[in-house]
C-alpha cells in the first residue's frame, strides 16, 4: 500500500524499486504514449534480465530500442515490432525471446489482469495459428480460445497531466496501452509532464484514477527525441 | 443512533489511517462518513462510481446525480474522480481499495462473513459486498454482538449463505474488538464496564484473551 | 449498420425500434444515469415482455419500476432491487424473474460482451452459492468460475452531453453501467440533456465513441422525478 | 506512386459510403487517406486509438502525439474521439467499423487471407490484423494482383498463414476487382485495355465472369 501522500517521488527514486529480472508493462503505440524518461532512467540504473510487455519495440535508438540494444531484454512480449529492424534483427539472432499477440488481444490479457480476472474467452484467432498455441474450451456449441490474463510486476506510464495523489489524464493517441496497463501491474509509475495538486482535474475528466498508480513522477514536457521518427504525415 | 452505534463508529474511526482509499458499505459503516475529519487526508471509494467522495456541508444544494453506493447525495474532495462500474469495481478486485467497514448477519472464528442473504426471508441482492469482501486488503466489520432477539452473531461457523469466506481482519461490536487470526477471534478491547465473561455468554465462538492486553473502548 | 447523419432522431422514433420480448439493458445506478425520458417512451408505446439487465430496479413509482409495476417485465438480471418494495413483491409472488448477480460480475459480463468476447474467469463468488450455479475450470492448479458474457438486443443509456453522430459525455456518478452497455447490445439509444454538433465535444472528454451508439436523442434536462428520492445525503 | 497504385486507390474510394466508419490499415491502404475529400462525412478509425482522423494540412504542425496506426502524424475532423486500446478494439470486434481496406500477400477464393508471416522470411507480428479481418462488416483487400516475381497473389487456397478465415468480401488489384461469392470469385470490373484471358493467366483461382456485366476501371 502506497498512502495517497507518499505517491510524488523523484524518479530515480521511483524506477530505483524495480530490481533485475522484472517483468514491466511499458505504455505507448509508436511514441506516443511511450515513457520515455521512466524508461531512460532505467537504463542508466541498469536493472537487467527483464521482460518486457508492451505494444511495439519503437524505434532503433529511442524508447525501449535501447534497453533491447543494451542486452537488457530477455523476453519482449508484443504485438508488432516492424518498425525497429534492430529488435527484429536480435530476434533474429536469437538473442531476444519474443512472443507476439495479436494487438487487440495483447490489450485485452493486459486489461482482463487490470480487472482482476484470470482470462477470457474469444474466437479471435479461430482457424489460424494463434488457436493452436492456446487451450480451448466448448460452450453452448461452439469452440472458444481462452486468453490468460496478463500481469506484471512494473508498469511504467505515460500522461499529459497527473496530481500528486496519481490521477492521470491522457492526450490524443498517447493513450493506447497506457490505462490498461496502470491498472494490470503490481506497482505502477506514472510520469507526467504536469504534476498538480489534488483537486485541479477535473473528475470527469480523469482517465485513470489515482487508486491504481503506486508512484507519479515529474518529466520535463515532450523532448526532440519524440519528434525525431522516421514518419511524416 | 443508539449510544452503542456510536461507540461502534467512534471506535472505527480509528482504525483509518490518513493516505487510505476507504470503502464505507451500507448501513452502520455509511454513518461512518460523518466521523471522519474533513481534513483527513482519505480518499472514500463508494462502488457506483466515485473516489474522493464527502458528506455533503448542511447549505449545499444537493446535485442529483452524485449519490454513494447507499443512495445519499454526497460531495467530492480535491483530488476526486469519478469511474463506470467496471473501472469501479476493477479497482477492488485488484485490491486497491485499502479499507473497507461492512455489517454483518454472521461473522465467524475463520474470518467468514454472511450480510447478504436470509433464505426465504430476505434476499434483495448482493450488491457489491460480495466482491469487496474478497478482496479488500482490509475487512472490518461492524454490527451489534448481538441481534434483536439476543442471538449472537459472532458465531464458530456461519449459517447463513456466506459473502465471502475467510475475509475478515476485525470485528467491532457494541460489546467487543475482536481480530480473526490463525488462532482464532482474539479480543483486542472489550466495552467499559463490561466483563470478560459477559462477553464470552454474548458469543457463540471461542474467543482468546489476553487480560495484560486488553484494551478498553 | 447506422450511418453517423442518421442516428439523431426523435425519441418516439427511436424506441419504436424495440419489439415485444426484447431484452434491453438500461443504465444506472439508483437514479443517476438512468435514462428516464427512454423509459417513459417504451412505457407510453407498450412493449411488453421484456428482459431488462439494470444494476437494481429504481424505485417505486420512477424509471423501471413503472415498467416493473405495469407488468410488463417477465425477467430482469440485476444485483440489487433493494430500494423497490414492489420489486420485491413482484418477485416473491412469481410475477417476477429475477436473476441477482454480484454487482462487479454483472458490470463484467455486460462489459465481456460489450469487448466482443464470450466471458471470463474468476474468482469471486468461489465459495459461495453463486459458485454453485456456474461451470468451471481448472486452470494453473486452481478453480476458476467461467461467468459468460452477456449481451442484449437493446441499451438505453443516459449521458450528459452529446454531439448528434452519438459521441457521449457522462457527469458525476451517472457514468455507472452506461458506457459499458453502451458497448454490448446490437443497439444502443442515448439520451442526452444537450445534443450539439460534431466537433463540440474535445476527443479527450468523450466517454463513449459514437461508433457504440445507433441512435441519440435530446431529452429535457434533468427532472423533478430525479430529485423526488427518499434519501437525503 | 505507380500509375497502377493510383488506379487501385481511386477505384477503391469508391467504395467508401458518406456515415461511414473506416479502417485503412498499413501500406497502400494507408494513401485512401488521401483520395478521400475532406467534406466526406466519414469517421476514419485508427487502431491505435483514435476515431475520426484526416490528413494533416501542409501548413499545420505536427502533434507529436497524434499519429495513425502506421505512425504517421495526423490531425481530427469534427466529431473525433480519442480513447485507449481497449475500446479501439471493442470497436473492431464488435462490428462497430463498417469497412476496412488492407493489403495482402495472398488472397484465394474462399475469401481467406494472408497478410502477415512469411514463416523464414517476414514476421515483425501481427498488429490489429488478425481482429479487423476477422470482424469488420466489410473487408476490401487492396494489393498487386502479382508479386513482383510475376506470381499469382489471388489463389484457389492461401499457402501462407491465415490472418483470418473468410474474411474478404472485395478484392480490388491493378488488374481487376473481384468479390468473394458462394460461388467463387466474381469479377466486377477489369483494368482498361486488359482481356478477360490475360486476367484469368495472371490468377491462380477460377474467376466467373459474365461480359454483360463486366466494368471497367
Amino acid at each position: 500500500m502506497t498512502l495517497l501522500y507518499q505517491k510524488y517521488r523523484p524518479i530515480e527514486e521511483a524506477v530505483a524499486a524495480i530490481p533485475h529480472g522484472a517483468s514491466i508493462m511499458v505504455g505507448g503505440f509508436g511514441s506516443p504514449g511511450t515513457p520515455f524518461a521512466l524508461i531512460d532512467e532505467l537504463l542508466a540504473q541498469g536493472q537487467r534480465d527483464l521482460t518486457l510487455i508492451k505494444n511495439d519495440a519503437n524505434e532503433p535508438g529511442i524508447g525501449i530500442g535501447k534497453l533491447i540494444e543494451a542486452g537488457r531484454v530477455s523476453h519482449l512480449i508484443t504485438s508488432h515490432i516492424g518498425l525497429n529492424r534492430d529488435a527484429i534483427a536480435a530476434m533474429n539472432r536469437g538473442e531476444l525471446h519474443v512472443t507476439m499477440h495479436p494487438q487487440g488481444l495483447l490489450a485485452e490479457k493486459i486489461r482482463s489482469a487490470g480487472a482482476g480476472h484470470h482470462g477470457f474467452l474469444t474466437d479471435i484467432g479461430q482457424g489460424t495459428e494463434i488457436a493452436t498455441r492456446r487451450r480451448e474450451i466448448e460452450l453452448e456449441g461452439r469452440t472458444w480460445g481462452i486468453e490468460p490474463a496478463l500481469y506484471a510486476d512494473f508498469a511504467l506510464v505515460h500522461a499529459e497531466r497527473a496530481d500528486r495523489y496519481g490521477n492521470l489524464i491522457y492526450r490524443a493517441t498517447a493513450s493506447n496501452f497506457n490505462p490498461l496497463m496502470a491498472m494490470a501491474a503490481d506497482t505502477v509509475i506514472a510520469q507526467a509532464y504536469r504534476v498538480d495538486e489534488p483537486g485541479s482535474l477535473a473528475p470527469e475528466s480523469i482517465h485513470t484514477p489515482c487508486a491504481f498508480v503506486s508512484q507519479v513522477v515529474q518529466v520535463a514536457p515532450a523532448t526532440s527525441e519524440q519528434g525525431r521518427r522516421a514518419h511524416v504525415g | 443512533m443508539s449510544a452503542d452505534q456510536q461507540r461502534i463508529l467512534t471506535r472505527a474511526a480509528r482504525e483509518v489511517i490518513p493516505g487510505q482509499i476507504v470503502n464505507l458499505g451500507i448501513g452502520l459503516p455509511t454513518r461512518l462518513f460523518h466521523y471522519l475529519p474533513e481534513d483527513l487526508e482519505v480518499l472514500v471509494h463508494s462502488e457506483n462510481g466515485v473516489l474522493g467522495c464527502r458528506p455533503r456541508h448542511a447549505d449545499e444544494a444537493p446535485d442529483y446525480e452524485m449519490i454513494d453506493s447507499g443512495g445519499a447525495y454526497i460531495a467530492t474532495r480535491p483530488g476526486a474522480s469519478v469511474f463506470d462500474s467496471a473501472i469501479s469495481f476493477a479497482m477492488i478486485r485488484r485490491s486497491r481499495v485499502d479499507l473497507t467497514f461492512m455489517g454483518a448477519f454472521e461473522v465467524d472464528e475463520l474470518g467468514n462473513l454472511a450480510n447478504w442473504k436470509i433464505p426465504g426471508k430476505f434476499s434483495p441482492g448482493i450488491g457489491g459486498a460480495m466482491e469487496l469482501a474478497q478482496k479488500v486488503k482490509r475487512l472490518v466489520i461492524l454490527c451489534s454482538h448481538n441481534d434483536k432477539h439476543g442471538n449472537a452473531k459472532i458465531l464458530q461457523r456461519c449459517r447463513l449463505p456466506l459473502t465471502a469466506e475467510r475475509c475478515v481482519s476485525r470485528i467491532i461490536t457494541d460489546k467487543a474488538v475482536m481480530d480473526v487470526t490463525p488462532q482464532g477471534l482474539t479480543v483486542v478491547d472489550i466495552a467499559e464496564g463490561l466483563s470478560v465473561a459477559e462477553l464470552r455468554e454474548a458469543t457463540d465462538a471461542k474467543l482468546i484473551v489476553d487480560d495484560a492486553q486488553l484494551g478498553r473502548f
